[in-house]
């Protein structure tokens, strides 16, 4: 499972480019600034209220007036900056942040999004999510193909929406796809799979890109 | 000038069952735990609170729900305080908390329209969405938004980094998240901070929150320790 | 005419209470603030962006980058902040000035105020007096009582409108009015101008106030 | 990292004629003027303008003016350049200015609308006055306010007052006003500065307009001298 996270999170990193202003969730998208090419420097945003978040503060060496989004202490990079709430997400619905990369409880093929809420569980909330997919040049959804052997992309999301139409790219342990007005395209399988068991791993049709590319890990 | 700077105790006097408060912090970073502390202490019910998240229990807003003061809780996060979800399921209606979520960049927008005198604004968030339900959508240059109208309270607590005797205010770091917007939001304003100086201390370039919004100073604020 | 203005500038400064927070207009108004009892400090506003505006520069140190509203070089005082334009009318139409003073071309029984535009002159633009008036607690227009003995004080201004039921109080060098749901009401009558004079020099029916005072000087 | 730092004339190679162009300032206090001088230079015509006022003649906003290259003035205030009113009533088509007014707070709020992504707000300001023609009026809680829309440009012409190599700025004083939301509002930045520093030589606490916004960088901008 650890190596399938690496390799998802290796992939989601090639997508962002030198300087980019990046937003990266919780969980396994976080892991992703570790897998960056060295020449390639992007700008952490937390929604929180930084631009140029840097890596989590060491031990013993925490400042508490510093935490990223999901109250860990971090530190911040030269040329940071602190912000307000409203200026935070003036930002992020402006269409400043390059990218942002989120996990997925469901994604469909009009590029609809449902991560925030489980009828009938615990509800957290929304946070941040409804505002960065909506408001982010790209969003890239990162996430394992199947819950438990459930289908997680979709001909259409059965769970509640965080919003409609936004998402850009998906990419699981299995390949990586596009979603594009035709639906959603394979545009690299990963070796360890086959274009069949990729097909079923998936709850909707999958159109498969000419340049179909191996994913690599 | 008036006289601004008291216990916290004192600040909190106007605070009565049902008052609705604003409190800044993100996850208690950002949060006054001395007025928090002296709202447990009076006991206060029936509140209405607005704030970006639950806290976590023992910190934050998470001390008024663990002793049960709040009715309504307006926030965009609850998942790190577990208490929440208890509290929102039981079936004693002395101990219900109604949650209402809304979306954390809308949280802030609505309270700063307040602030600014805004009757509300247009947002793409939440179109298609649950969130989306009993609101106006209207549409502009052929995309649809949301109408969100402003939020306001009573009072709102905030913490500071470095306030001077008039209540302009600095807030380090993360700390600043929605202190600056509450500050503007609220009929009666309480800062909880860290460092109280002389005014004319705070370069003006570098002042967040204007003395005018603050009606109450209180010091004593420290980071909270890990 | 200097004494008059003095006048006018003399009662509306005992308008302002201590620790008021108020924005004063280009010309007579601003002279207000040289009028205030000893014991009342006032927290200047300027739209451009101070709150705690002090005196105008001494000539030779002034600072080029703090000018108030009218393009003059102003201090500040101890406590100062500076802010955006967005932060400056946030203030100004969240409420939080308590007081404005403006100048006034037309104000009518309705409270509705006319002060930024004459069709067919040159037009300056309105600048910041339509959010001012809109915003404040309490809007005082501070003026001449006629123009070259026309009246401005009528049943329904006929130049256009900054702003719509926004004056609560008129102070001019005959009297001081406060406009109410019933019309304007004449609380204070100057000692130069007998009833018959003020009524005459206005343009809508002066309610006179029962509690009738002397303006002083 | 990309370098941003350039000439003035490089910084404004890409405004053509008929760009539109958003600049800082407030009566030529917090106008970039080597930006403006650059441009006069380069004598782009028809430009729309965005800016709180027409500066004065030989300041800011006023040069452009003067030099017949501005077609359209979105402005709150043009009363201090009376060149203003004499290019709005002359019979030449060439030498005509259209200028569009706009109250003041509006003209900010709608810039800053822009820049974080709102359809548009809802403001008390110009209901009932000819600031209301033509735009819709939407009730809220029992008051009538005018929906006004973002305001967006090709590029802004920013004034800082220390600027990193990034491009986090800071401004000094009043030059602050319309900057900080331009910065946000365009497509292609430029601060013209009156002091390039080092990454991380700002503290992160004071940071005005974040580096992310800011194209392009040039030093040599100067406090008007009296």
């Amino acid at each position: 499972m650890a190596d399938l996270k690496a390799r998802i999170a290796t992939r989601v990193a090639k997508e962002l480019k030198d300087g980019d202003v990046v937003n990266l969730g919780i969980g396994l998208p976080t892991k992703v600034a570790n897998y960056l090419p060295c020449d390639v420097h992007i700008i952490l945003q937390s929604e929180n209220g930084i631009m140029g978040m840097g890596p989590a503060a060491e031990e013993g060496k925490e400042d508490v007036d510093i935490i990223n989004a999901g109250a860990q202490y971090v530190t911040v990079n030269k040329g940071a900056m602190y912000f307000d709430s409203a200026t935070s997400f003036g930002i992020i619905r402006g269409g400043h942040v390059d990218a942002t990369v989120l996990g997925a409880l469901q994604v469909d093929k009009h590029g609809n999004l449902a991560n925030w809420i489980v009828p009938g569980k615990m509800v957290s909330g929304m946070g941040g999510a409804m505002d960065l997919v909506v408001g982010a040049k790209k969003v890239i959804i990162s996430m394992l193909h199947t819950q438990k052997g459930a289908h997680k992309i979709l001909d259409e999301c059965t769970l509640p929406y965080t919003a409609i139409k936004v998402v850009d790219m998906i990419v699981t342990e299995m390949g990586v796809m596009e979603v594009t007005d035709e639906g959603i395209v394979l545009k690299e399988l990963h070796p360890d799979f086959t274009l069949d068991e990729i097909k079923e791993a998936t709850g909707c049709k999958l159109i498969i890109s000419p340049d179909l590319k191996p994913m690599q890990d | 000038m008036k006289n601004k700077i008291m216990t916290a105790k004192e600040a909190i006097a106007g605070i009565k069952d049902g008052s609705s408060i604003m409190v800044g912090g993100f996850m208690a970073c950002g949060t006054p735990e001395i007025l928090i502390d002296a709202l447990v202490e009076k006991g206060a019910k029936d509140l209405t609170i607005i704030c970006n998240d639950a806290g976590v229990p023992g910190r934050g807003v998470g001390k008024l729900i663990t002793n049960g003061q709040v009715k309504t809780l307006i926030a965009s996060h609850v998942g790190l305080n577990p208490e929440v979800a208890q509290r929102m399921n039981t079936e004693d209606p002395g101990e219900k908390l109604e949650c209402i979520l809304v979306p954390q960049g809308t949280l802030a927008e609505r309270i700063r329209a307040c602030g600014a005198g805004l009757g509300g604004f247009l947002t793409p968030t939440g179109v298609g969405t649950i969130v989306a339900e009993g609101k106006q959508v209207i549409n502009v240059g052929g995309k649809d938004y949301l109408l969100e109208e402003p939020l306001k309270a009573d009072f709102a607590l905030l913490r500071g980094s470095v306030t001077d005797k008039f209540g302009n205010t600095e807030y380090n770091g993360t700390t600043r998240t929605f202190n600056p917007m509450m500050a503007t939001a609220a009929d009666y304003v309480i800062v909880g901070t860290c460092e109280i100086v002389e005014i004319g201390d705070i370069d003006p370039n570098n002042v967040v929150t204007s003395g005018i919004f603050v009606d109450a100073i209180v010091g004593g604020e420290k980071p909270w320790q890990i």
